[in-house]
């Protein structure tokens, strides 16, 4: 039944970074060494854990260098979603005989949200706090939502489905003027490596990144945990990460990390001006061409490559599919292209007309898109949508379902 | 899943549909679906008699949705209203060399669809509002 | 103050298999594509998703070959500890309505039992069954530790440490005959891909492993989950691994994992017939050359490769170092060899005396290791005992240690 | 750690001790440690008057206990009595260009050793059992 299209289509155009990036040449190179001769262990007391022992310490520097924090304070885990877990659930566990109240968003990432909802079964109480119509919070509201027995507040640094920058040090702020001991998490892994992050700036004590977000390889994500942070480990088992996280490091995908952190901070001004300006073209044009489209997200306060739209009449998978047999990788906010058959939580967070929802396409750009793939994005994407829409029983014929 | 899973004939009824639009001289239609829930379905029908002679769609929804209205619409073209009545998901189903497991409920709409219209189709004639005889039912 | 003394050695040979093995030729050349075109996330609906997708499949595939067990019922992981973790953690947190009592052994490695320490903060009770001088668990005790409201019992395939086989088998007989509902866990980290493993076999419920120790790579393991069994996720937020495992799919080393998977299952009888072959040349010449030496673990019944000695009037660290300078990589029960400076657990239970466990060395021969590379073994490391004996204040001249 | 992360001169001091094995003409002697911990060493010094003129060591222990015992003896031979008793793991340490952290306590078993000896042998001097004056002291 399989059928595979790639051979059909002349030239593939990625615009799904949101999903996963192509590792950087760079990245792959470092990472091959340690596959082969530098095969050895780490916590290997011989010559041959030597070499393995240095370049994690040398990708910790890295990492600690993108966010400004001490190599020391980076925990390595097998990547975002992992890393998500052991901020929630550490942090919480390791503080439960303070309060078992936690305060996050109604937008975070499921990583978050699954977290949060595991702990509620272990007798911790949740507040969610919502969006307005951007998909930020207002820091207020998550002060205001602390309790006396409130032990961690956790809000991502940005969306993963429409971009939105959240106010996080003005979050972790207002938090700690009313108790410095509530734990401050934020879900970097859509962010770190996209735009500058510090973690004094910010003012947070945990703080998730992805390596696959910023072309580095799958399989290697961190915590920052500030000094001082209790964590309880979600992995046990040995003496790795200092306690925090047990199990064999997994050396070379680590080593890529490190590559593409130093790279994402050596190029961070270059890649954002770049990547934002084909972005803010793409959306012009796309605007232009289209009509009853809306741009989901905030304005301006927004990840450089995303570009959330939903485009009425039409049905995200549909359209995702035959932008792909045109050689274009798109996402979709719509139930049908998710694995989970649900519509996006986030759309519906902030607002979004649930027929609308349905015909969310999600672009994200990234440092590989050239202006050729706008230009080809700018044609293919009206064009598909004609197509679908005059298909569509609803488009022209129903109300329009715009805010 | 990656919609690689689709079979070639999804794919090609998806991209190239058949019987895509309003039909000018339906006299039976059927409407399932909600745009909300990301799958919705006209199904235009031309009966003459007992005998469908032509058959159109239009649908909001994803690939297999589309494949199936297509598909559906082919199938029931000179077909009569019995064995239209009687055509199953699961033929349209296996028409198109089958669905991914995740998509087979989207075969159901448009059975859903053809079905409606048929019996809204025979409810009009039965209430003498469609002219032309209904013969064999 | 660092040193390299990779470029004094005139030739290495590695002896330490038991931390992690060198990935094969065409593991790394499998893992390599997925590193660069075929970047793209499994669970991604376009054509960039197809190929990693198909990827996952097939090493699902290869991985329930090995282990003889349907392929949907294999979930992969970080690694073996992620997956002994998720195995006892999940089993026990899924199973806690029907009782809290956890059966294990005194030698499991620290995966299974910091894991079981963490769910006794949690309220969970366990039996440590003890073991004989060979490092072998009565599987009639094990039976006998079974309570009204035991839930797991994990015992493992191999130990980690002198290489001696559990009667696993027999223990599922046993236990399953009380309580067909008590969930069997065994912990195949060090023992699958080494010697043939069956679940059905076995009887097991779960199975953990990992691929670094079978010529894989590093960041892949897997859990093995008897239909029907129930598991409480570890690491929560997506629909990946049928939501038993969340986060991006670790596909380089995934698809390391099924050819190394595929390689071991093919050349089982091979490998084991000349590693173990090495490993008796190697035990009978040391043996012979150097008096007052101990072999630890079974004599038979033990993973083909492994080879723990205690040597008496030395000590484990110094006795690596002075090997590794010469060239030979081994390990060491010794606490100054160890990152925790703790002594051998496994050591104690079997009751090797305190003293002799320190001069302990684990060699773990592998399928890269060749005749010569005995040879050289049989000769240096006479050598640097009988060195380092001439340094010892307490060799020759106190009690002999010895059971 | 790897060993690797040991100083040049501990590796040297490890392979190549200075002053291993029991000296003949032994007038004081140390032994620190127990096996069953891992680390032990017995040390051995000539003493003429108030000046340490030869020292020995023989170790049971790892190659920072062995290196620090080395470097020790060498340390001591000519040093006078009042300055071993003074003469601190630190010290030890440094002459090796350090130690990797997971080590450092790994040093104070030669001083220890080093200490122990003096004060047994000042012991036997003070109670006459030691022929020669302990003329400073
Ligand atoms: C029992 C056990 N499980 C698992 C592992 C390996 O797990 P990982 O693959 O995470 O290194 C080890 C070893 O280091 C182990 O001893
Ligand atoms: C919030 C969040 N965290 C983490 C990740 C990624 O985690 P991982 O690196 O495990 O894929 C994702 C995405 O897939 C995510 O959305």
């Amino acid at each position: 039944m399989a059928m595979t299209q790639t051979t059909a289509a002349p030239r593939r155009i990625y615009m799904d970074h949101a999903a996963t990036a192509r590792p950087l040449p760079e990245v792959v190179e470092a990472m091959v060494p340690y596959l082969s001769e530098e095969y050895g262990s780490p916590q290997s007391f011989h010559t041959q854990g030597s070499g393995p022992a240095h370049a994690l310490k040398q990708a910790r520097e890295q990492v600690g260098a993108l966010i400004h924090a001490p190599a020391t304070q980076i925990t390595f885990t097998s990547g975002g979603i992992e890393a998500n877990n052991l901020a929630v659930k550490g942090a919480a566990l390791a503080a439960q005989r303070r309060g078992k109240h936690i305060v996050t968003t109604e937008v975070e990432h499921y990583a978050v949200h699954h977290s949060v909802k595991f702990l509620e079964k272990l007798g911790f109480e949740t507040t969610f706090v919502g969006v307005d119509g951007y998909g930020r919070v207002d820091p207020q509201a998550v002060a205001d939502a602390v309790r006396d027995d409130t032990v961690l507040v956790s809000v991502q640094l940005a969306n993963q489905e429409v971009g939105t920058l959240q106010p996080v040090a003005e979050v972790a702020r207002l938090v700690k003027a009313i108790n410095k001991r509530i734990v401050v998490h934020a879900d970097g892994t859509y962010a770190v490596g996209q735009i500058p992050v510090d973690v004094d700036a910010l003012g947070v004590d945990l703080l998730s990144l992805t390596a696959h977000r910023f072309y580095g390889p799958k399989g290697a994500g961190a915590l920052y945990a500030r000094k001082g942070v209790r964590l309880t480990p979600l992995i046990h088992g040995g003496v790795q990460e200092n306690g925090k996280r047990a199990g064999t490091e997994n050396v070379p995908a680590i080593v890529g990390l490190g590559v593409a952190a130093e790279r994402a901070a050596a190029e961070m001004e270059a890649r954002m001006a770049r990547v934002s300006g084909l972005r803010d073209r793409l959306e012009r044009g796309l605007v232009e061409r289209i009509e009853n489209v809306q741009v989901n997200g905030h304005p301006t306060e927004r990840l450089p490559g995303y570009l959330d739209i939903s485009i009425e009449g039409i049905e995200g998978e549909g359209t995702l599919v035959r932008l792909d047999l045109d050689g274009i990788a798109v996402a979709s906010g719509s139930a049908c292209a998710s694995m989970a058959l649900k519509g996006s939580q986030v759309l519906h967070a902030i607002g979004v007309d649930e027929v609308l929802a349905q015909g969310s396409i999600l672009i994200t750009l990234g440092i590989d898109n050239t202006d050729a793939d706008i230009d080809d994005a700018l044609e293919e994407i009206p064009r598909v949508v004609e197509t679908l829409r005059k298909m569509s029983p609803i488009y022209g014929k129903r109300k329009h379902y715009f805010r | 899943m990656q919609h690689t899973d689709y079979s070639a004939k999804v794919i090609d009824h998806f991209m190239n549909p058949r019987n895509m639009g309003e039909l000018e001289n339906a006299n039976a239609v059927g409407t399932v679906g909600s745009p909300a829930c990301g799958d919705m379905m006209d199904i235009y029908l031309e009966v003459e008699g007992d005998e469908i002679v032509d058959a159109s769609f239009k649908t909001f929804g994803c690939t297999a949705a589309i494949a199936n209205s297509s598909m559906m619409t082919e199938m029931v073209k000179g077909m009569s209203l019995a064995d239209a009545e009687n055509l199953k998901n699961r033929d349209i189903e296996e028409a198109l060399d089958g669905l991914p497991p995740h998509k087979i409920h989207c075969s159901t709409l448009a059975a859903d669809a053809l079905h409606e219209a048929i019996k809204s189709y025979k409810e009009r004639v039965a209430s003498g509002a469609e002219e032309g005889e209904v013969a064999a039912s």
